[in-house]
């Protein structure tokens, strides 16, 4: 599905990111790993056609892509859950939901009966306004406009960050669902660790924006991967 | 009976300065892109007018004629603009400003080379002609009328394209969040170019309405910019209902200080800007303000 | 011990979002306090409420000997009462060299004519030469701010921070984007500035918070939800619902 | 052939002396100081061109004392300042021998300084306040007294008008003329509750109120006339609003004198007809002299469908009697210009002659026309030619003043006291 | 550190001062009064005018490029300190004139009648004969002259005190200053104001006391007077933002928020700016319409006060020689495309007449500025300076 080689990115004069190979693939979750600031996000965003690679090559669906623009991935297929959420606060849930819509064909734009059963909050807070939701609604309304686009690449970026646990949950089953489906590749960036080893089928570790270690989750152990990201899962033991 | 006479002028005023400022409310209010040139969009929709009744000699039919016309060729002029300038100083909005006061000086220039200087006559047909008396000192001119009901039913179109049509959605989404609105396939940059023709094609069909009850010449547009954008300053930036708001406030207040002072309304005039002035040191944001974390941004 | 800041009751909503809720904070004199939550928990809200960006909806704001309320000050009163803070996103004006950057923050009288008035001295340049070296950017006092790297940038921000010379120091994430040394020099110094005044720090990092060894609050949808030792807090079984619970 | 026979005879018809048409010599410069970018582009461009109708006209028909005319066009752009800048550089850079030019009071009280410091020559072509009179401008469109005074005594007599809406732009001709005609009516016993002033801002276009206050004027049902001071632009709009209100001219007539065809071409004037104006000059006038002028005139700009006006009517009569006096002085030197100016008569347009009067001023009949659906006017009265007053009787203050320039210092002459009041005229 | 005195610190200042010096001198040289008279008094006269002008600019640079308040009411302040000095130009010549004339009476008259006479002659073409409250100092030369900063002054520290205390921002605060001009402008076009309505002051250029001066000598005493205006004025604002107090200002206009945390007052400071600012541009305006001749509310029309932002704009925003050179390259165009003699373009099929032409060129440069050259004309000296450098 995707194949990316040897990116690097630079946010003005420094380099954030050196040398990173990704890729993902249907029915599979790669887990991006690493502290804050390590390039992660940024990651993600270059993935996501938000900011332009410095240098690197990308395949998606076997075509190399040259210049990225963030709509043009949209339209081909890759769903993207923005840290924060990035809610439109002033529109309605339905409208956030519907803003998916450009990527579909005039026939097919409706909101399927799916994604409110994955989200039954999203169809009892329909009409309110993005901005008044609680940040785990936000974060699932995130999560399910990124669905309506029907991506086959969906890029997640922390969706546990600051969410109750019920919801992490919840949240947590959906993603297994998606990728249980098959037909969609899932990048998962991740703080929480035992979110991510659950999930994960394949592994990334970020340390200052070079890859540290990587494979899939056969090849590693839950012991390594986690002292790598030690210092951070610490608190939880 | 005087109370009367003076709130139906005051509405037919306002509802002048609304169709004025509702292309702006949607460059301005919602893209926040400051159009100086906008004066000229509702000029070059009078000069349509203009051209199309010296075309089509039936008023009706022309006028019929005329509304579309002028809102192409504002749109076509409105999209030109945002390509070639307004979109290269996306970051920069003071500066746009300053470009589209260039824009500005030589459309009004190009105006009096093709037009010449002299006002040229765009006349209403003759069911547009008239009043609606009510008694002796009630009465309003049919066109008046005409144009509140326009105002009325640009509100409503406003309305129904910023709510219920897909182009609106993406608008807003835009508008609150480009780079997100991207990642969901919008395209950003076509939504930007159609909402600024839009905005400018509202502007001239405002400037056939305009041209049908005063005068047609490159000066048109001059007369209404600085009220126009005071209009949505006043109401509040962003909202539709702001720049009704807004246009109402001044429409009320400028007849009322005239009526107070029949025989200057040049006095007027002054005192009600000195009272928007002082109004916006209270409300800042407008009468409607964008409250919440997203007006902050 | 008497708090030099002492916020009680406090609340604020934006479009009926509850951003802080009742929340009730005290800071003793020379005190090292970090602040941690998860997002959307009020961290920087409540800064902005202590700082005077956000007037809060009710509550009080008491700060110093005398106990006066901050609610009836703007940002720039605060800050010269005393109280500094440091953006999570390093905020130094990059059209101007390090040293200007560095001056205009040197405690000195604000009133624009006194500035008019203010000219610089031998005193002046060794203190800033002096907060260079201190922030590891001696060799770049005639810079622009703009050409510095990012930690650069942070360490820029603090050194103006010191040059304020406030009582009261609000530090929001200092240690995103810097490299795990950059990140003991700062436990390291923030340590050694709260020895002689008041220092809060909102921060996500764990192993930072635990390197600073102090006294932590934990934040939650606006109010205060546990405060104590690191260790206090990380076992509080709520503490880990919320925000550890991984 | 042909053209150099129509040529000898013109020459003839004006007893040029014979080879003068040979254009020998340096050419004589003349300044054309109007307005061609800014809000008075729409009026003062006509004039520009009329200017130089006229310069190639005299050109064809040999140039002055045998020298070629040459027009120097210069654009002041509406900006007040400018006018004065440009007349200096008209006068001393450029050197020309007179200028033609100004619209508007204050463009002529900015350029009176410098012509008045510079000893220059100003021909001013526009019906203007009066109160005023220099030494070195030839006013040669109406003073108050002959076009106001004239036309409210029309209004007054044949159409029966009793109560009075004097309405203008807030600028000093309004103000002046107005103040001229409410001393007037007070003097004829009309009561001051029965007077309503307005002024409104240039190019007001919101005219609802006013007309409504205007209409609410008649509710006695005494007949009620409306005198415009309107400028420009400003009057399309009221006329607009007018025909809007369904007030015809047997209702309310105004009584225009600002509006002539240049601004009747920007309206559709189905609904007016039947208002007035006062000019002194009509393109309906029906003589020979302005069938031919109308005839140069398309000529000249290759439109057939563009009017003449009164200010183009004055700006041709300054233009001619300057050459007369140049011909007569046999000199373009400013004072033996003005020496020789004073007298001379030229015929105008409408039949009659226009004399300088020793004050400056010309002698003008006064018409007044009524608005036609074709744009026109139907000229439905017209005076004897009336001298110019450049300060009015009509007001106490000026009414001891006297303008009569040969013999004496200046153009403020107290003839109570017998002795000059100001010696140039700065305002 | 070792301090350098302020000029050697600020070479530019040193090259503009030796600039704003060659050139007046190369002008008096010229000049009709004093020299060879290659340059008449009538280019004199637009020279010393584009000196003004370029004072003005400057002070809007310090607004603008300095403090970010991108002010469209720069010309409210230019006008008003015209209109102060004129009051008194015009009331002490007529005065003057009124008592000549009085002189050949019986009986000399009281000063009250003087005073009434003198009214009548300003007002009476404008319907009134009363002398206006506004007119009580015009006797007085100094209060006049104190009026010239004190009026402007205090309207911009009235207006800057309310917009900044609720902190009206960016394009509102454009919006506002427009709105503030305009209002001032429509009052001023009222004959009822006691300004003369549209007729404004005029014969400004006779200066009372110098009648038997030319205006060639005039008009070069007020070129020296300009360009000493000029020159002052640029030091001090170069003076003002060379220091700390600049550093702020710069930084005020790149983050106030930030700037309010480390204690500074910026309303404090934006309203000290603003008002200086103020009063720097009615010097300048006090000295250009002696040399225009005439000042009338039309000077104050809200495009005047866009066009004087878009000369700081194309010369370079934030550099102060910027200003000048907006100011002047803007100005001397505009004065040599109205005086008629910029020939024609033929182009085939079509004859350029720039008379029709110009002001289209011109808005279209103030785009192409705005897109190609965010710096401006200064943009292109730095990069020129840059390449000398990186040369040697």
């Amino acid at each position: 599905m995707l194949n990316a080689t040897n990116l690097t990115l630079h946010y003005g004069g420094s380099q954030i990111l050196h040398g990173i190979d990704i890729a993902a693939h249907p029915g599979q979750v790669t887990c991006v790993m690493g502290n804050n600031g390590v390039g992660k996000t940024s990651l993600l965003n270059l993935l996501a056609g938000r900011h332009p690679r410095s240098g690197g090559e990308i395949e998606f669906d076997g075509r190399k892509l040259d210049r990225l623009t963030a709509q043009a991935m949209a339209r081909m297929g890759v769903g993207y859950v923005p840290q924060g959420r990035a809610i439109f606060p002033m529109l309605t849930v339905r409208e956030n939901l519907e803003t998916g819509f450009a990527c579909l064909p005039r026939s097919e734009r409706r909101i399927s009966d799916e994604i409110f059963d994955s989200f039954p909050v999203l169809a009892e807070m329909a009409d309110r306004r993005g901005g008044d939701l609680s940040g785990g609604q936000q974060q699932q309304l995130a999560i399910a406009r990124a669905l309506i686009t029907r991506p086959r690449l969906l890029l997640l970026d922390e969706p546990t960050e600051g969410i109750q646990p019920n919801i992490i949950a919840q949240i947590g089953r959906v993603i297994a669902a998606l990728r249980d489906r098959g037909d969609m590749a899932i990048i998962l960036v991740e703080q929480f660790f035992d979110f991510a080893w659950e999930l994960g089928d394949g592994f990334l570790v970020l340390e200052r924006g070079r890859a540290i270690m990587q494979g899939p989750k056969s090849d590693l152990r839950r012991e390594d991967l986690h002292a790598r990201l030690a210092g951070h899962a610490t608190a939880a033991e | 009976m005087k109370g009367i006479d003076l709130g139906l002028d005051a509405l037919s005023f306002a509802s002048i300065y609304f169709l004025a400022a509702i292309g702006l409310a949607v460059t301005f209010g919602v893209m926040r892109v400051i159009n100086m040139a906008h004066g000229e969009f509702i000029m070059m929709g009078a000069y349509t007018g203009y051209v199309v009744q010296t075309l089509i000699p039936d008023r009706t039919l022309s006028l019929i004629v005329a509304l579309p016309a002028a809102f192409a060729v504002t749109f076509a002029a409105g999209v030109a603009l945002e390509r070639l300038v307004i979109r290269h100083l996306a970051k920069r909005p003071l500066e746009t400003l300053l470009a589209t006061f260039g824009v500005s000086i030589a459309l009004q220039q190009i105006a009096k080379n093709v037009f010449g200087t002299q006002a040229r006559p765009l006349t209403a047909p003759e069911w547009l002609e008239g009043a609606i008396t009510f008694n002796d000192v009630i009465s309003i001119s049919t066109i008046r009328v005409a144009i509140f009901v326009l105002a009325l039913l640009f509100l409503g179109l406003f309305l129904f394209i910023m709510k219920r049509t897909r182009l609106g959605l993406e608008v807003r989404a835009v508008t609150q969040n480009p780079g997100m609105a991207a990642s969901m396939g919008i395209n950003p940059d076509r939504i930007a170019m159609l909402s600024f023709g839009l905005g400018s094609g509202i502007a001239g069909i405002a400037g056939v309405a305009i041209g049908l009850f005063a005068k047609v010449t490159s000066e048109l547009g001059q007369d209404y910019i600085v009220q126009s954008f005071m209009t949505v300053v006043v109401g509040g930036v962003g909202n539709i209902w702001g720049t009704l708001a807004g246009a109402g406030l001044i429409g009320a207040l400028s007849k009322i200080i005239e009526s107070l002072n029949p025989s200057n309304t040049l006095a007027a005039q002054t005192f009600m800007i000195l009272f928007i002035i002082i109004f916006i040191q209270f409300r800042p944001r407008g009468i409607i303000p964008q409250k919440g974390r997203a007006a902050e941004a | 011990m008497s708090a030099l800041l002492e916020v009680s009751g406090v609340s604020v909503s934006f479009d009926g979002f509850r951003a802080i809720n009742n929340l009730s904070f005290n800071i003793g004199a020379a005190e090292l306090r970090a602040v941690i939550g998860p997002n959307g928990a009020g961290k920087t809200t409540f800064m902005d409420i202590v700082t005077g960006k956000t007037r809060p909806d009710e509550g009080d704001v008491r700060w110093g000997e005398y106990s006066r309320s901050l609610l009836k000050m703007n940002e720039a009163q605060i800050a010269r009462a005393g109280i500094g803070r440091k953006f999570q996103r390093p905020t130094v004006f990059e059209d101007q060299s390090v040293a200007d950057n560095m001056t205009m923050a040197l405690r000195a009288n604000r009133n624009p004519f006194s500035v008019l008035g203010w000219r610089p001295s031998p005193s002046s340049d060794q203190r800033v030469a002096e907060l260079a070296a201190e922030v590891g950017l001696a060799g770049q006092v005639n810079r622009k701010a703009g050409e510095l790297s990012h930690g650069q940038k942070q360490w820029l921000e603090i050194g103006m921070l010191l040059a304020q010379e406030p009582r009261l120091l609000l530090v929001d994430e200092p240690a995103a984007g810097m490299t795990l040394a950059e990140r003991e020099q700062t436990t390291t110094l923030l340590r050694r500035l709260a020895e002689t005044r008041a220092v809060v720090v909102v921060e996500h990092d764990m192993d930072f918070v635990r390197r600073l060894n102090c006294k932590v609050t934990v934040l939650h949808q606006g109010s205060v939800l546990a405060e104590g030792s690191l260790d206090h807090v990380t076992r509080n079984p709520q503490v880990i619902e919320v925000y550890l619970g991984r | 052939m042909k053209t150099i026979t129509k040529l000898l005879m013109l020459t003839g018809a004006i007893s040029l002396p014979p080879g003068a048409w040979a254009q020998e010599g340096e050419p004589i410069k003349i300044g054309v100081l109007h307005s061609l970018s800014g809000t008075m582009a729409i009026s003062e461009t006509t004039l520009k061109d009329t200017v130089l109708m006229m310069v190639e006209q005299q050109n064809a028909k040999g140039g002055v004392l045998g020298r070629p005319l040459e027009a120097v066009v210069v654009d002041p752009a509406s900006d007040w300042p400018l006018f004065a800048e440009k007349a200096r550089e008209l006068l001393t850079v450029s050197e020309v021998d007179a200028i033609f030019g100004c619209w508007t009071s204050v463009s002529r009280k900015s350029v009176l300084p410098v012509i008045e410091e510079l000893n220059g020559l100003l021909f001013y072509p526009v019906q203007y306040e009066g109160e005023e009179s220099s030494k070195n401008v030839i006013y040669t469109g109406a003073a108050p007294n002959q076009q106001a005074i004239p036309a409210v005594e029309y209004m007054t007599e044949e159409l029966g008008v009793e109560k009075w809406a004097l309405l203008g732009t807030d600028y000093v001709y309004p103000r002046t003329t107005n103040n001229i005609l409410e001393s007037y009516l007070k003097d004829q016993g009309v009561a001051a509750g029965d007077i309503f002033v307005n002024y409104t801002p240039f190019g007001h276009s919101d005219w609802s109120k006013i007309v409504s206050d205007v209409v609410a004027l008649g509710a006695d049902g005494k007949k009620v006339g409306v005198v415009s001071t309107i400028n420009g632009d400003a009057n399309v709009g009221f006329y607009k609003e007018l025909a809007a209100a369904g007030i015809s001219a047997d209702d309310i007539p105004v009584m225009a004198f600002s509006v002539g065809e240049e601004e009747l071409s920007g309206l559709d004037t189905g609904n007016l007809v039947g208002h007035l104006a006062a000019w002194n000059y009509f393109q309906t006038a029906e003589t020979d002299e302005n069938a031919a002028f109308i005839e140069e005139w398309h000529k000249s700009t290759g439109d057939e469908s563009r009017v003449t006006n009164d200010p183009m009517e004055a700006t041709m009569l300054g233009f001619n009697l300057w050459v007369q006096a140049v011909e007569k002085a046999g000199s373009t030197e400013t004072d033996a210009v003005l020496d020789a100016i004073v007298g001379l008569e030229v015929p105008n347009l409408t039949g009659s002659t226009a004399t300088v009067l020793p004050n400056h001023h010309l002698t003008k009949p006064v018409l007044i026309g009524e608005i036609r659906d074709d744009g026109q006017f139907d000229i439905v009265s017209e005076t004897d030619p009336v001298p110019g007053d450049a300060w009015t009787d009509f007001l106490p203050e000026s009414a001891v003043l006297d303008a009569d320039w040969p013999g004496k210092e200046c153009g403020m002459f107290n003839t109570k006291t017998g002795s000059c009041v100001q010696v140039q005229s700065n305002y | 550190m070792t301090r350098k005195p302020f000029i050697l610190r600020n070479p530019s200042v040193l090259v503009m001062l030796a600039a704003l010096a060659v050139f007046t001198v190369a002008v008096t040289l010229m000049s009709q009064a004093y020299g060879s008279g290659a340059v008449p008094t009538s280019m004199v006269k637009v020279l010393g005018k584009t000196l003004c002008l370029a004072l003005a600019a400057v002070a809007m640079d310090l607004v603008w490029g300095y403090i970010g308040i991108l002010s469209l009411g720069q010309m409210a302040f230019f006008a008003l300190g015209g209109y102060m000095i004129g009051q008194w130009l015009m009331y002490a010549r007529t005065e003057a004139i009124v008592a000549t004339s009085l002189a050949q009476a019986p009986i000399p008259p009281t000063p009250l009648e003087l005073q009434e006479a003198t009214a009548s002659q300003i007002f009476g073409v404008v319907g009134s004969s009363d002398l206006p409250m506004v007119w009580s100092f015009a006797h007085s030369l100094p209060l006049q002259l104190l009026l010239v900063v004190a009026v402007p002054g205090l309207l911009a520290l009235l207006f800057g005190w309310l917009a900044f205390r609720s902190r009206v921002n960016g394009v509102y605060l454009s919006i506002l200053t427009q709105a503030m001009t305009l209002a001032l402008a429509l009052w001023l076009f009222q004959n009822d104001s006691g300004f003369r309505g549209n007729n404004g002051l005029s014969g400004l250029q006779n200066i009372p006391g110098l009648d038997g001066v030319s205006q060639a000598r005039l008009s070069i005493w007020f070129l020296w007077a300009s360009a000493a205006a000029l020159g002052l004025g640029y030091v001090l604002i170069a003076w003002l933002v060379g220091g700390k107090f600049g550093s702020v200002i710069r930084a005020i206009r790149d983050d106030e928020t930030r700037v309010r945390f480390l204690g500074y007052p910026v309303e404090g400071f934006k309203l000290v700016v603003f008002t200086l600012a103020a009063m720097i541009t009615a010097v300048a305006g006090a000295l250009y319409y002696p040399q225009a001749g005439i000042i009338n509310p039309a000077e104050l029309a809200p495009i005047a006060s866009i066009y004087l932002a878009v000369w700081v704009a194309i010369g370079g925003r934030g550099r102060l020689y910027g200003a000048v050179i907006g100011a002047v390259a803007v100005s001397l165009l505009s004065s040599w495309f109205t005086g008629g003699r910029a020939p024609d373009l033929a182009l085939p099929g079509y004859v350029v007449k720039w008379v029709d032409w110009w002001q289209v060129a011109l808005g279209l440069s103030f785009v192409l500025v705005t897109l190609f050259a965010p710096r401006g004309i200064a943009g292109f000296f730095d990069l020129f300076t840059r390449r000398r450098e990186s040369g040697s």
